[in-house]
């Protein structure tokens, strides 16, 4: 590939244009052709990724394959786009969920496939717009108008609540961003430029950069989701179908993680510094109080959606000690470790969550219900599917040798050396964690045959299996062999933390 | 030497993957092939590892295999330590989880789950090894929980029992809260020692002896007491000592041999082992000693008392084993730890042997597990007989008996000990033999001697286990009389252990154990006098008299003691309160949390309740509109006389 | 002198049509009442040498305006004591309000800002000055786009109220000129071959 | 002499009464159509008045369009009204509460 390869907006626009080709062509091929080509679209985005990895250097902190052409040069905004070690894993996620959501979506969707398939691939097309832009005004466009794609996914191919749902994710992670552009406009006209880079190193005030913080928690809380600002997740995921699910689920509450990496704490690092208390006390509640919330839910959905509010709640716990860290233990590289634990956080949650949606997916496909109560005892019809249920509870309940495992370890060893309180806290997802998901498996899974629905279930046919076996693959890979993840966002850590160890007052 | 571990780790894990994922292809015999083979191969390795360090003493292999993730200047491995301590335990998991592999070939032949019962049992020897052979924290702690996966999985292999798949998540979520407390202990370790290596921690821990850390502010408690007690929840949590027992018990519900493979041999005495291996950091802080002296000897004492009123064979079983572990936990406490090794190395054998034999009964009986409807089995079963008789002698520790050396050398360096809290734990500890030997035997007269309780149909079709049953009784019976001769002088009083065991001088029970330690029939002459001896003697008789020549007494016995028969009974009332607190607790307050919080505060309130607010005030302005002219004209005239007002003021003021 | 005397008697008048015109019963009274108000009000502006815009007002306004509100007046037969009955009750707040906007405007408009010291009176015209030619200069002068702009609004209002209040009375039928002209030729002739018949 | 004073109170007392007279019959459409022109009526004093003292031509020209909009707006004021009487066949206020909220 010869240098000047646009290979980053490829891998950006490729599905953006396959989707709206599907889209279009689709009302006139029947299905099974649509199905064929939103297949052979993602399974191409993702090679195409794998084309970025293996051209990944992972010596150097600063962006690649960056591309900068004027797009509207009467307010100096660029097409300017660049993937670092922060933000290549999670392209690659983005890249590597969804095929398997199209193939999830294969069999079930019936009516208007065509737009379905379409959303997703726009879908995907956006978030790596997300993942990858440098220019703020770039970041905000693609960031806006990857919520239409959801929009209407959860809208028309929803559940009975499907409405409110959808109105409600809207207009929640609406709000939260418009004050994000405010903060992004006000740092252009001190800064004088919209690119991300120049931003980070533009001097503020504390209270600019206080107020800034704020702006962006906000746009990011809402979306990772953080503790008060999380009761859309639940609905969302309850109302949305298995792809939608999935998509939401394993790469859209990454990008407040990916938010408060790129724009919170290297543009406003003294109020990360005085706002990290906040961040902490959030992210404990998240795990602790949503804990127990997940534990009492009846509906699968809700309660994998919970849990997965008390995982995000380590991404943030693991971003936010840095300061204490460093502060406590002398040295910023524990807090490198905090951050790196975060993010592997983040990229391993995808996979569970997008596996453990999946598996609820499939029991929907078959029974349309996702009441813990309508189930009993399918490990005596899907003795298969149980196996691969049981590979993925485990991981979400953070058995070592799983990649749930790492990032929770990583952050509680971080977090001891900041807090031993706020280990303790953090740790107790040990227990919660096993609790909501095992008790959940036990009366969805194990015992006797709960009902004649359960008796005639079918086990997994070929594909469901081949989505199951890939998921569990990566989830078994990256618990023994974290190391390629981690050399890759290594070196872009290292530079965030070193820029966020010098204040920024003037 | 680290291609030989490679592989003594690995064969069980490929033989538990080949019966998992291919079991329908290679067969029910394939599978107990493959893994017996794998697990049989596993143990002539570490049984040749043994022999060349212990006999050959050739020097530890510590070695790093491969480097797992390094991040933020420390970097975690996959690697090995294999000293006299780990080659120990590495024939103990391996040579008990062979004869579990073949026992459970006779066990569970007409069970369906065949296949996955195998790939479970070596994927549990595969942790157990893991566990076994690390030489570093995060690989224990791997080991650690794949351990804990993998009972949860056993106790659970009948999941359509509903009492099964209750006390496996009940199993899981007690091993969960003691590795919460693991988990915090090595984060302190990270913390403090900047390295998860047994090497680099232990040569540091001298350097830590009076740092402190202030978990509670204005509280300064010295580092390595808080290291050890939070490494030592997880040891109760695994080799359940008092407050983290409840489940052993209940883990009677998964099929016999994983019983005796996981709840008596390998699995509980992981805490005991990980206490040992972590013998320089506890030989740093008494007052850790003590609370393991202390919780072992309530372990002990209280929970043998549980095995007298126990009607099922298993539950008897399983409350002896609480004790013994209560006994170890004791000698780790008096940092006798090679006395809790040795213990822990014959009881695996004579635990082993009678849980085996136990459900040797159960197949006889038709999977009857109430001893009130067995009896006399002694004509029909000679050989289950004998080998139960012997494992209960070497359980009471009857001199001679592989128990008597272990227990002995326990009491007597409790004895000796000046550790805070050694009295409690050597009177406990005094009383648990005449306890244990009460239980054990009440079992043997109940089950094989006395008038014959069973119903006729059982009593035509009873009869002898098959052999591939009773091979690996006698094969565990030999080891259950001789282990405990053979190894006594070495391992106790010899330098069995090397430097794997660290004991600092004024600790050193065992060292003055040895001075007047003169060979083996030395010992079991002195042993013949001192006072565990007649106790055992003592509960023996008890046993024979209230079981066989006066059967009445117990009964009048329970009227009389009500109150202490039904406190027995209820076990302390510990499943019902953790019932009540923990499990109703967590839900009542999640369902608090949700309801209020979630639904009703942010939903309701925050939420919906804005959007409520803005269509009540559209209601309100609403009216404005009424949609007469003369309105519309009153308000333009009210608003041109604010303004003619405001200029007016403008100019005048 | 003679001026006070002319102003004071068309500002009474003024003011008395214009009391009159909100408080008569008769519709028809208070248009007629407004076009005295009309009347005298030109005369003031007389006095202030505004002939032009004086005989306009009177042209335009008493000519058309008003004879367009008699004309709608009394076609519409409105019961009258309907429209009445509301006038006790407001009247009290309308006094009400007329006096505090009056005394408001009058505490600004009053001498004491814009009497004569404030404003000296203008210089006397020179015989020859016709304000309706200096009217006239100015309006096709400088400001000649308001007054097309002007035009404009009128055609508006032309075509307004006549589309609002045109009514086609369906059962008539009109000739409609557009069909007439586009019909061709082929569509009204047509040529039919008939066989010769002998006469029986 | 006169002074630009007394037009201006002139005016003031027209622009008054009017409000007074919208004030008054709420009911009749008509009335209040009227004592819009008397209010447009007061707003021309003013004009000419300044104009006259201002010694400026371009107030007579605002009148001038103020006459041609105040024409134009009474005549479709007064088209709306017999549209509205032909459908409603009153013009009573109190009936044209269709717009309500």
């Amino acid at each position: 590939m010869s240098a000047d390869f646009p290979l980053l907006s490829l891998t950006i626009w490729l599905p953006i244009i396959g989707g709206l080709w599907v889209i279009f062509a689709g009302s006139r091929v029947h299905d099974g052709a649509v199905r064929n080509d939103a297949l052979l679209i993602s399974v191409a985005t993702f090679l195409v990724s794998l084309l970025l990895w293996q051209g990944f250097d992972n010596g150097t902190a600063d962006m690649q394959f960056v591309e900068r052409l004027a797009w509207i040069p009467a307010f100096g905004i660029e097409y300017y786009v660049g993937a670092d070690g922060i933000a290549l894993p999670l392209i690659l996620l983005t890249t590597f969920i969804t095929p398997l959501v199209v193939l999830a979506g294969w069999v079930v969707i019936k009516d208007r496939l065509s737009l379905y398939m379409g959303s997703f691939l726009l879908l995907e097309g956006m978030m790596i717009g997300v993942f990858s832009a440098l220019d703020a005004i770039l970041f905000y466009v693609f960031w806006e108008a990857m919520l239409i794609p959801m929009f209407l996914i959860i809208g028309i191919w929803g559940g009975p609540r499907r409405v409110y749902a959808t109105i409600k994710f809207f207009l929640y992670t609406f709000m939260g961003s418009v004050l994000m552009l405010v903060a992004l406009l006000y740092i252009y006209f001190q800064g004088g430029s919209f690119a991300i880079p120049a931003m980070h190193d533009v001097t503020l005030t504390l209270t600019e950069q206080q107020w800034i913080f704020i702006a962006f928690l906000l746009a990011f809380g809402v979306k990772i989701p953080m503790w008060p600002v999380h009761t859309w997740l639940p609905d969302a995921h309850v109302e949305a179908p298995t792809g939608g699910s999935v998509v939401l689920a394993a790469i859209m509450l990454k990008l407040g993680g990916y938010g408060f990496l790129r724009f919170s704490l290297p543009i406003a690092p003294d109020a990360s510094m005085s706002f990290d208390w906040l961040m902490i006390a959030l992210s404990l509640i998240a795990v602790v109080y949503i804990g127990f919330v997940a534990l009492v839910q009846q509906d699968m959905k809700k309660l994998i959606a919970y849990s997965s509010i008390s995982h995000m709640g380590f991404v943030t716990l693991g971003f936010f000690i840095a300061f204490q860290v460093a502060a406590g233990s002398g040295s910023w590289d524990a807090a490198a470790t905090g951050i790196e634990g975060g993010m592997i956080q983040m990229i391993s949650h995808g996979f569970i969550s997008g596996a453990m949606f999946l598996c609820v997916g499939v029991m929907y496909d078959r029974v349309h219900s996702r009441e813990i109560a309508d189930y009993g005892g399918v490990a005596n019809t899907m003795p298969v599917f149980a196996a691969f249920m049981m590979l993925f509870a485990m991981a979400n309940a953070g058995l070592p040798g799983t990649s749930g495992f790492v990032g929770e370890f990583l952050v509680i060893l971080t977090a001891f050396k900041a807090n031993v309180w706020y280990a303790v806290l953090a740790a107790m997802t040990l227990i919660l964690g096993a609790a909501y998901t095992l008790w959940m498996y036990k009366r969805v899974i194990f015992g006797a045959i709960g009902n004649n629905a359960v008796a005639q279930l079918a086990d997994v046919d070929a594909r469901e299996k081949l989505i199951l076996a890939v998921l569990a693959a990566t989830v078994l890979l990256f618990g023994i062999w974290p190391a390629p993840l981690f050399d890759m966002m290594h070196a872009s850590v290292e530079q965030l933390v070193s820029h966020i160890a010098q204040s920024k007052l003037p | 030497m680290g291609t030989l571990c490679l592989i003594i780790v690995l064969a069980p894990l490929v033989g538990a993957l080949l019966a998992g994922l291919f079991g329908r292809q290679i067969g029910r015999a394939g599978a107990h092939w493959v893994t017996s083979g794998a697990v049989g191969l596993s143990f002539l390795l570490s049984a040749l590892v043994f022999w060349r360090i212990v006999v050959g003493d050739a020097p530890t292999y510590n070695e790093n295999l491969y480097t797992w993730l390094s991040t933020g200047g420390i970097d975690f491995h996959v690697g090995f330590l294999v000293d006299e301590l780990s080659a120990t335990m590495m024939v103990v998991v391996t040579f008990v989880s062979w004869m579990v592999h073949i026992y459970t070939i006779g066990y569970m032949h007409e069970d369906p789950g065949y296949q996955r019962f195998f790939s479970y049992i070596s994927l549990f020897t595969f942790s157990m090894l893991m566990l076994v052979m690390s030489n570093n924290f995060l690989q224990l702690f791997f080991g650690w929980e794949a351990v804990g996966l993998v009972s949860y999985l056993l106790i659970g292999f009948w999941f359509t029992r509903d009492t099964a798949i209750y006390a496996n998540l009940k199993a899981f979520l007690v091993n969960r809260v003691g590795d919460f407390g693991f988990l915090l202990g090595i984060a302190c370790v990270l913390m403090y020692f900047g390295s998860l290596d047994y090497q680099s921690v232990f040569a540091a821990a001298p350097a830590h002896a009076d740092t402190t850390i202030s978990i509670i502010d204005g509280h300064e408690w010295s580092l390595l007491t808080v290291i050890c007690l939070l490494l030592f929840v997880g040891a109760m949590g695994k080799s359940a000592q008092w407050p983290l027992h409840v489940w052993l018990p209940d883990s009677m519900e998964g099929p016999t041999p994983i019983s005796a493979l996981i709840h008596a041999a390998t699995m509980v005495t992981a805490g005991i082992f990980m206490v040992a291996r972590m013998s320089p950091l506890f030989e740093m802080s008494t007052t850790a000693l003590s609370v393991v002296l202390i919780i072992g000897a309530i372990t002990a004492f209280f929970m043998g008392l549980l095995g007298l009123v126990q009607n099922d064979i298993k539950r008897v079983v399983a409350y002896s084993t609480l004790s013994q572990l209560g006994y170890m936990t004791v000698a780790l406490g008096a940092s006798a730890y090679a006395a809790a090794i040795f213990h822990l190395f014959t009881h695996a054998f004579f635990k082993a042997l009678l849980f085996l034999a136990a459900g040797s009964v159960i197949i006889g009986m038709h999977h009857e597990q109430d001893m009130r409807k067995m009896g006399g089995l002694k004509r029909y079963m000679p050989v289950t007989y004998w080998t139960s008789l012997i494992g209960s002698l070497a359980l009471i520790g009857f001199p001679g008996f592989a128990g008597f050396f272990s227990k002995d050398a326990i009491i007597e360096a409790v004895h000796l000990s000046h550790i805070p809290g050694s009295g409690i734990a050597y009177a406990a500890v005094l009383s648990g033999v005449f306890v244990t030997a009460l239980y054990s035997f009440r079992l043997v007269f109940l089950v094989f001697h006395g008038e014959e309780r069973m119903d006729h149909h059982t009593k035509e079709h009873l009869h002898e286990s098959p052999k591939v049953v009773t091979v690996p009784l006698i094969a565990l019976a030999v080891p259950s009389v001789l282990a405990g001769a053979l190894f006594v002088g070495a391992m106790l009083f010899g330098d069995y252990f090397g430097g794997s065991i660290v004991v600092s001088a004024e600790h050193d029970v065992l060292g003055e154990l040895g001075h007047h330690y003169h060979g083996v029939f030395g010992m079991i002459t002195h042993g013949l006098l001192q006072p565990p001896f007649w106790l055992a003697m003592g509960g023996v008789f008890a046993a024979w008299y209230c079981y066989m020549k006066r059967p009445d007494i117990p009964r009048r016995a329970a009227e009389s003691m009500s109150l202490v028969y039904r406190i027995l009974l209820d076990k302390y009332g510990f499943d019902r309160f953790n019932d009540w607190f923990f499990a109703g607790g967590a839900r009542s307050a999640g369902r608090a949390l949700w309801r209020g919080g979630d639904v009703a505060l942010i939903d309701g309130l925050i939420v919906n309740g804005s959007a409520r607010a803005i269509g009540w005030w559209a209601g309100i302005i609403r009216h404005v509109q009424s949609g007469y002219l003369y309105h519309y004209a009153f308000a333009m005239i009210l608003g041109l006389l604010l303004l003619l007002g405001l200029f007016v003021h403008g100019v005048i003021a | 002198m003679f001026e006070q005397i002319v102003f004071y008697c068309f500002a009474g008048m003024l003011i008395f049509a214009g009391s009159m015109v909100i408080t008569v019963r008769n519709p028809v009274h208070a248009a007629l009442f407004l076009v005295l108000a009309f009347f005298s009000s030109a005369g003031l502006w007389l006095l202030l040498e505004a002939e032009f815009l004086a005989i306009a007002l009177v042209l335009v306004y008493v000519g058309a305006v008003m004879v367009l509100f008699l004309f709608v007046v009394m076609m519409l037969d409105i019961n009258l004591a309907a429209l009445r009955e509301g006038f006790a009750r407001y009247f009290p707040v309308a006094a009400l309000v007329a006096i505090v906007m009056m005394v408001a405007v009058g505490t600004v408009v009053g001498r004491a800002n814009f009497g004569l010291d404030k404003v000296a009176a203008p210089t006397p015209r020179p015989s020859d000055y016709g304000n309706t030619t200096e009217l006239g200069r100015a309006l096709y002068g400088e400001y000649i786009w308001p007054f097309e702009i002007a035009a404009v609004v009128l055609l508006v209002a032309i075509i307004a109220a006549i589309a609002l209040t045109l009514r086609t009375t369906r059962q008539t039928k009109a000739p409609k000129p557009e069909r007439q002209v586009l019909v061709r030729r082929e569509d009204r002739v047509r040529l039919v071959k008939v066989d010769a018949e002998r006469q029986s | 002499m006169l002074a630009l004073a007394d037009f201006l109170i002139i005016g003031a007392i027209l622009f008054c009464l009017s409000v007074a007279g919208i004030f008054i019959n709420r009911k009749n459409v008509i009335v209040l159509l009227m004592c819009i022109e008397l209010m447009l009526l007061s707003v021309n004093m003013n004009f000419i008045a300044f104009s006259h003292f201002n010694g400026d031509v371009a107030g007579q020209v605002f009148v001038f369009f103020i006459l041609t909009v105040a024409a134009a707006e009474a005549a479709i004021g007064l088209a709306i009204l017999v549209v509205l009487f032909r459908n409603r066949n009153s013009i009573n206020v109190e009936d044209l509460d269709l717009m309500k909220g």
